[in-house]
């Protein structure tokens, strides 16, 4: 293939893996974290949008791509706090709680979008400029791909190792796989278990929301209704696909980017071939990936349970 | 009074319309080990759980050292010293021998500093004769030794006052004296120890005291010294228990109904489990299965059953090589029935009422359905009939099986599994947890099975049991049956050899 | 004459700065001129189009507007149980009886496009980005990649159809794309999307064409011209014709010889003014019949 | 005072949904509109006016089979997020049926094209079940995954191969009308499908409840190795259940194309296969609260977009209504009564009333 060959093209090519899997990646390690303690969190599509809205919303009124996060994390952990309040504190069902927030959140930021930037919604708000980082960025090919992003990108290269050290290295993480797997012998040891599970969905929501951050802050300065897209569903794809290991998860990511970057270039050089076709490339290199590669994998035990003391 | 040690009070508790505790009172004076007796359902673990936290009382108080205390969660239960063993393990399978240990460990800053635990872990377990390996992941270990796991988790924490839920119902006889000279060693040391157990040898063999409850209330609290196990044993039923030998007849044909040939399987981690298992039942004869936990006895049961598919080998039934078929086929059409290991796991559906409970083996058939239709009310006959004649203690058919204690559901699982008449009855475990009344009543019904002509394979590492209810007895080490004996000839020295997989004998 | 009463069905969010921004603009500013009684619903999925028209036959709008080429087979089911309305199929194929069609000379404005972006293109490649293959942005594409070719015989149009209208981030990566593959002058077509593709543009420092307003405003470096079929001047010419009643069951096909509502909007420096004038000669003689676009 | 409790207990669905419509008054009077006349377009729309209850029937169709498609698999233990790739397959072969088949009877076409929407869905349903039964694949991400297939298949097909030549959208020939399902109401979009979807849920019902089957699959459900000790064969079941909902989940698509809308179009169902899942729980699993759930789901969906049509409010409020909606009655369900702790409460309140009439004050019983 023609593009293969010369060095800006491949920059260029990876550079897009890069982008389309940052907001994955974010929303991804947090669905491993939530389910990792037992929560199955489909809400992370309404946090990728949440915390897109909040992003634009601190952008526009406070004028700093950084006051920007800051509203994108706070309205992320707000659903966040709904979803532990309605999931793990009065165990309602994780799935249509996390469905319903869907809802609400897409209605909820349109309207308030519409209300706050209302006519300003076509300007483009304050982003994160690229910071090259000396040295390493003159690298060739890694570097101008890797090491020449917008903070959140470099936020995201710390996110995937920080997750792997938090739920494997630490007493806390330890804590988090034993809710996960089975509630009850953690209870029994003192882990109070809505209170683990709470700060984990709470968590899972910033993070996911950080995907929206990158979103708007990083890659279009703009918000649109509904703009995470279903990038919340391939997430919770992804986590499954990369075992609820953050680093499996982010290669899961990597691959999934990779096939979406693939199927754009494939269909500029063939132009004959029904684009509908190719949009299917992810999902099906996905479905095959699994299917060859993934035997049996045995998810958190507790996941999609509330957890009752004394509830046998 | 100003008493050294635990002193609970009026304690009750209520579930639902069910009063589990009403007005319990027990004392336990430092450094003593204190039993508690009682029937299935009377309340142990109940009081137990309160003590730890897990549960708040309805009523009463508890006071430690003579402060009253509010224990409102586990962590505040060890805080005070409080460590519980309790009666269903509490290991997380995926996670690793020390992973288990240090979990919920206060005092850990932000490293899990792994390798340093399983350290002193292992100097830990070495102290009390342990032999294990910290960083084996615990779906891996066998029972007994998962036992020993949980054992170290409270030592671990160093606590002050012991609380054993029923330790040594899955440890092997060998390994049960080992553990309880372990106990004097802890009381010793100085500290509090609270033993459940139904096994009364074992509490007049280490206890100082024992309350007994019944029906969540005290019916005794007496001094273990010169009380006679018999009475212990009156004082939780509320009347005369047998307790050794039953009545027994001689086998009653020379029908060989079952032969086994060089049985092969692996468990569910591809280990040979099996390695060539050949035996004989006949009808009317209790074939005994002595041995370790994890030597393959799970195996052999689920390879007869159906439920694990066999590597190599033959099972024939009256002559038919059998080994082709299925669940549904050998349990159906060839009469085999099982009660297995694993009662709330395997054998009952914990949600489903009584009544459905007991059509799980037999749905498909009259008089549980008609064709394609079930037929609830006489199911609900069925179960009745059953409940009275098995006396199996409940309110209603309609409850949720969940709601019985542990003897009562075993007895509904003896009577759905015999009263279809089978030819072969496979029974794994079938007293573990059980009170020595609920111990008799399967007994009787293993006999009477027995009377009736079924061949009938006794898996148990309960070797006195095993004793005293069979005809022969086959000893299982690592996965072969390393000899075959009449209980006459079972001295004590010749069961621990074969055990241990020393004495290799041909098949009888 | 007793107050008209017009609605439109929107299938997306009136603010999508595109296509149903655009419609909902046009109703609204059209109702404001002609003193027109409007009602809108937003975001109507397919199972609920013809309901929507019905409703609001039903509930007396005289002229009903369903917007975008998915309402021709709603309408056309629709319209016969409602005699007395007129419905309006934006961007649809077959008109007739109670059903009029509006739609705009897609491919005239987009051969000036394309000739306007053949000329300031360096690279001699061009991008046009769509998000599916509809009738009318097949044309508009068809339209862009002749005008290109006019202006620059050796020059060629890459095409990418995203398959979303809205997902911004595809519509960025879809316009960086094809700016690695050598194409310097993108022209945007979908809805949402659209406002990434710019993005996309303005960070590599190339330029693109605007589509449906004056792009130029929101982004003064990037676009260079914009294709305007302005929905406002073309519903206002529309909906003036059925307030005087004469509104027919027709194609109203609103091209360059009718600026109100298809023209080209400002031109940024970056166009010289050779260019300028070559175009608007071009304009001349597509009206005139000279230049076949088809 | 027992009885009066547990009354306001067993309405508690209808608090919640008059707790969530208070809290979504705020929204719309924000948006400057009179929240009653509001819901009184959303409620009288939906369920009073004929042609509003006609749209309600007409959506219910889809959200219920999708419904049904979630209950029965859950049911046996097992989570079918893919409802809504099952209802683009189930239209997709069934306009394939109704479209490239010669020419035949409606009596035989008819049940041919619902046959071929069955079997449509059912593949995709099987697919997941069978990669979970015999290969221990996690049915969540297959199921995903399949959607945005078959999604993506179907937009395909209809804006290739089928698309009807010069069509200003993606969507295939027009389907002949003898093919097309009978109205119920007349006038209106209100089709058979839902009926179809009633009787399915009723059977659904009757087999869990009275069935050996029933049983057996219920028996799975809740513990699958007590169901292999039973002797049922658990592999094969779990294949035959998401093959069965699938098949249902591909009715939803068939009854979309062949009562609704007569043709193959893309993107056709706006989520029905997720709304599914929120009829399920809703229902809690219940199949005879399967319809009762369904019909209150579409007509907040439809009551909602004449909410819009009537007094001009945006879509945005009415989609957070929804979603609060859903969120409060989904809250209120989860509330368990226990019944032994109110009676205790009562007691120890008429203790306390007795108490406080006989001036006793020091109550020698601990604490309460
Ligand atoms: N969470 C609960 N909800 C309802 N009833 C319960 C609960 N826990 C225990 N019970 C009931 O309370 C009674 C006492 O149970 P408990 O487990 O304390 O008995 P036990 O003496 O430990 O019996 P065993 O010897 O079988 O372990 C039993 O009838 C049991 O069914
Ligand atoms: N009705 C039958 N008659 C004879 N053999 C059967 C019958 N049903 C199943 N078998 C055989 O018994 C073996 C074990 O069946 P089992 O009941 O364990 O089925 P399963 O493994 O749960 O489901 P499946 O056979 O669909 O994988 C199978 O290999 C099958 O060939
Ligand atoms: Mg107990
Ligand atoms: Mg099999």
């Amino acid at each position: 293939m023609s593009w293969a060959g010369d060095v800006s093209s491949l920059v260029d090519f990876f550079s897009t893996v890069l982008r389309l899997s940052t907001p994955i990646v974010f929303a991804a390690l947090g669905g491993v974290l939530a389910e990792r303690a037992g929560v199955f969190n489909v809400s992370l599509e309404g946090c990728i949008l949440g915390g897109a809205f909040g992003a634009a919303t601190g952008a526009y009124l406070l004028g700093t791509p950084v006051g920007g996060l800051v509203f994108g994390i706070l309205f992320a952990a707000a659903i966040g706090c709904v979803l532990a309040g309605l999931a793990v504190g009065l165990g309602i069902n994780q799935l249509v709680t996390g469905i319903a927030i869907n809802i609400l959140v897409l209605g909820l930021t349109s309207y308030l979008a519409r209300l706050i930037l209302g006519a300003d919604a076509t300007s483009t708000l304050p982003g994160f400029a690229p910071v090259a980082i000396p040295l390493l960025s003159s690298i060739p090919l890694i570097g101008p791909v890797l090491f020449n992003q917008d903070p959140l990108a470099y936020l995201m290269y710390l996110a995937v190792p920080l997750s792997y050290w938090f739920l494997y290295r630490t007493p806390w993480g330890l804590n988090v796989r034993a809710i996960g797997d089975y509630p009850v012998a953690a209870d029994t040891v003192g882990v109070s278990v809505p209170g683990v599970r709470a700060i984990c969905v709470i968590t899972s929501c910033v993070l996911g929301g950080l995907g929206g951050c990158y979103l708007v802050l990083c890659q279009v300065f703009v918000f649109t209704e509904n703009m995470s897209a279903g990038k919340g569903w391939i997430a919770l794809a992804a986590v499954i696909l990369g075992r609820w290991n953050p680093a499996l998860v982010f290669v899961a990511c990597i691959f999934f980017a990779f096939s979406e970057a693939l199927q754009l270039r494939l269909q500029f050089n063939n132009p004959d071939v029904p684009y509908q076709l190719f949009s299917m490339v992810p999902f099906l290199a996905s479905f095959v990936a699994l299917v060859a590669f993934a035997g049996r994998v045995r998810p958190p035990a507790a996941i999609g349970t509330k957890y009752v003391r004394g509830g046998k | 009074m100003t008493a050294q040690g635990l002193r609970l009070e009026k304690i009750s508790k209520t579930f639902g319309d069910f009063k589990a505790l009403d007005g319990v009172d027990m004392t336990v004076p430092r450094g003593t080990v204190h039993a508690i007796l009682g029937e299935n359902g009377a309340g142990k673990t109940t009081l137990m759980n309160i003590l730890y936290g897990l549960y708040q009382p309805d009523g009463g108080r508890i006071l430690i050292d003579g402060a009253p205390q509010r224990i409102t969660s586990p962590r505040r239960a060890m805080e005070l010293g409080i460590g519980m063993i309790h009666q269903h393990l509490m290991l997380v399978e995926t996670l690793t021998v020390v992973e288990n240990v240090v979990l919920g460990l206060p005092g850990q800053g932000m490293r899990l500093s792994l390798a340093e635990h399983a350290r002193k872990l292992e100097a830990l377990a070495k102290s009390f004769g342990f032999d294990i390996d910290p960083h084996q992941e615990v779906w891996k270990l066998p029972m007994g030794m998962r036992q020993r796991v949980e054992i170290l988790k409270v030592l671990y924490r160093d606590a002050n006052l012991i609380i054993l839920d029923e330790p040594t119902s899955v440890l092997a006889p060998s390994e049960v004296e080992g553990f309880l000279e372990g106990l004097r060693r802890l009381r010793a040391a100085g500290k509090t120890i609270i033993f459940i157990s139904h096994k009364l040898d074992e509490v007049a063999a280490v206890a100082d005291r024992v309350t007994v409850l019944r029906r969540g209330t005290v019916s005794a609290d007496l001094a273990v010294a010169g009380t006679p196990p018999s009475e212990m044993a009156r004082m939780m039923v509320g009347r005369d228990v047998v307790l050794t030998t039953l009545e027994k007849t001689s086998p009653t044909s020379d029908e060989v109904l079952v032969r086994i040939r060089d049985l092969k399987a692996r468990d569910n981690r591809g280990n040979q489990a099996l390695k060539g298992v050949s035996f004989d039942i006949r009808a009317g004869e209790i074939l005994g299965v002595a041995g370790v936990d994890g030597n393959g006895q799970a195996e052999l049961a689920e390879a007869l059953t159906g439920l694990r598919q066999a590597e190599g080998g033959t099972v024939e039934l009256s002559g038919e090589d059998v080994s082709a078929a299925g669940v549904y086929e050998r349990r159906h059409r060839l009469g085999i029935s099982f009660v297995p290991e694993d009662r709330h796991g395997t054998g009952l559906v914990l949600d489903l009422p009584v009544y459905q409970n007991a059509m799980i083996r037999d749905f498909r058939e009259s008089p549980f359905s008609s064709g394609p239709m079930l037929r609830a009310a006489s199911a609900r006959k069925v179960a009745e009939d059953w409940v009275k004649r098995y006396d199996v203690r409940l309110q209603s058919v309609d409850q949720a099986i969940r709601f019985l204690s542990g003897g009562n559901q075993q007895k509904l699982i003896f009577a759905r599994e015999v009263e279809c008449r089978p030819r072969l009855l496979v029974i794994m475990q079938p007293c573990k947890g059980l009170d020595v009344g609920a111990i008799e009543a399967v007994h009787r019904t293993v006999l009477a099975e027995r009377e009736r002509g079924t061949a009938i394979l006794y898996i148990s590492t309960e070797l006195e049991h095993i004793l005293s209810v069979c005809d022969r007895v086959a000893v299982m080490c690592a996965g072969r049956i390393t000899g075959i004996i009449a209980p006459e000839e079972a001295t004590p020295e010749r069961i621990g050899a074969l055990i241990g997989g020393l004495e290799e004998e041909k098949v009888a | 004459a007793e107050n008209l009463k017009v609605a439109i069905v929107l299938p997306g969010v009136k603010t999508d700065k595109s296509f149903n921004q655009a419609g909902y603009e046009g109703v609204e500013h059209a109702a404001k001129e002609l003193g027109l009684e409007f009602a809108y619903s937003e975001k109507v999925a397919q199972p609920d189009q013809p309901e929507a028209l019905a409703d609001y036959a039903r509930r007396g709008y005289s002229v009903v507007i369903g917007h975008g080429g998915e309402f021709q087979d709603s309408v056309a089911k629709v319209a016969n149980r409602f005699p007395d309305t007129k419905f309006v199929v934006v961007n649809g194929t077959e008109p007739g009886g109670n059903v009029a069609i509006m739609s705009f000379d897609f491919r005239a404005l987009g051969y000036v496009m394309g000739y306007v972006a053949g000329k300031v293109s360096e690279t001699g490649k061009g991008g046009y980005i769509g998000a599916q293959k509809l009738k009318f942005y097949v044309d508009l594409g068809n339209g862009y990649a002749k005008g290109f070719k006019a202006a620059r015989p050796d020059g060629e149009v890459l095409t990418a159809w995203t398959n979303d209208w809205d997902d911004v981030a595809k519509g960025k990566e879809a316009a960086l794309n094809e700016i690695s593959q050598g194409a310097d002058v993108i022209f945007p077509s979908m809805d949402n999307a659209v406002v990434g593709s710019l993005q996309g543009v303005k960070e590599k420092g190339k330029k693109a064409i605007g589509i449906y307003y004056d792009a130029i405003s929101n982004w003064p470096d990037t676009v260079i011209q914009s294709a305007i079929f302005d929905m406002r001047g073309a519903l206002l010419t529309l909906l003036g014709e059925a307030k005087q009643g004469k509104l027919e069951g027709k194609a109203y096909i609103y091209g360059l010889e009718t600026p109100t509502a298809a023209r080209i909007g400002t031109y940024s420096a970056a166009v010289p003014a050779a260019v300028q004038s070559d175009a608007a000669a071009i304009i001349e003689k597509i009206k005139a019949g000279e230049i076949d676009v088809h | 005072m027992l009885r009066a409790i547990q009354g306001i207990y067993m309405l508690r669905p209808v608090w919640a949904v008059l707790l969530s419509l208070l809290a979504g008054a705020g929204l719309i009077a924000i948006a400057g509109v009179n929240p009653g006349e509001a819901y009184a377009a959303l409620f009288g729309g939906a369920f009073l006016d004929y042609y509003g209850l006609a749209s309600t029937l007409a959506k219910m169709s889809p959200i219920l089979l999708a419904g049904l498609a979630v209950i029965i698999p859950l049911r046996v233990g097992l989570l079918n997020i893919g409802a809504e790739g099952q209802i683009y397959m189930g239209g997709l072969f069934s306009s394939m049926a109704a479209l490239l088949l010669p020419e035949m009877s409606p009596v035989v076409q008819v049940p041919l094209c619902v046959l071929a929407g069955a079997l449509g869905g059912g593949l995709w349903g099987l697919i997941p079940g069978y990669l979970k039964a015999y290969r221990g694949i996690n049915e969540v991400i297959i199921t995903i995954l399949l959607n945005f297939i078959a999604i993506n298949l179907v937009s395909y097909v209809a804006g290739g191969p089928m698309m009807q030549e010069g069509a200003p959208y993606p969507y295939s020939e027009e389907i002949r009308e003898g093919l097309w399902l009978p109205y119920i109401m007349p006038h209106t979009d209100a089709h058979l499908g839902v009926v179809v979807g009633i009787v399915l849920c009723v059977v659904a019902w009757f087999v869990f409840r009275f069935t050996t089957v029933g049983f057996g699959l219920g028996m799975i459900g809740k513990n699958p190795v007590a169901a292999t000790y039973s002797g049922i064969r658990v592999r094969r079941n779990v294949v035959a259940v998401m093959f069965v909902a699938g098949a249902i989940g591909g009715l939803a698509g068939t009854f979309e194309v062949l009562g609704l809308k007569h043709r193959l179009y893309h993107l056709f169902s706006p989520g029905y296969g997720f709304d599914g899942i929120v009829v399920a729980f809703l229902a809690q699993l219940s199949p005879l609260m399967a319809p009762v759930a369904a019909f209150f789901l579409s007509g907040l969906k439809v009551g909602g977009l004449i909410m819009q049509r009537a007094v001009g409010l945006e879509s945005t409020v009415v989609e957070a209504i929804q979603g609060l909606v859903i969120i409060f009655v989904a809250a209120s369900l989860a509330f368990r009564f226990d019944r032994g702790n109110w009676r205790r409460f009562l007691e120890r309140r008429r203790l306390l009333d007795a108490g406080i009439a006989g001036g006793i004050t020091n109550n020698s019983g601990g604490r309460s």
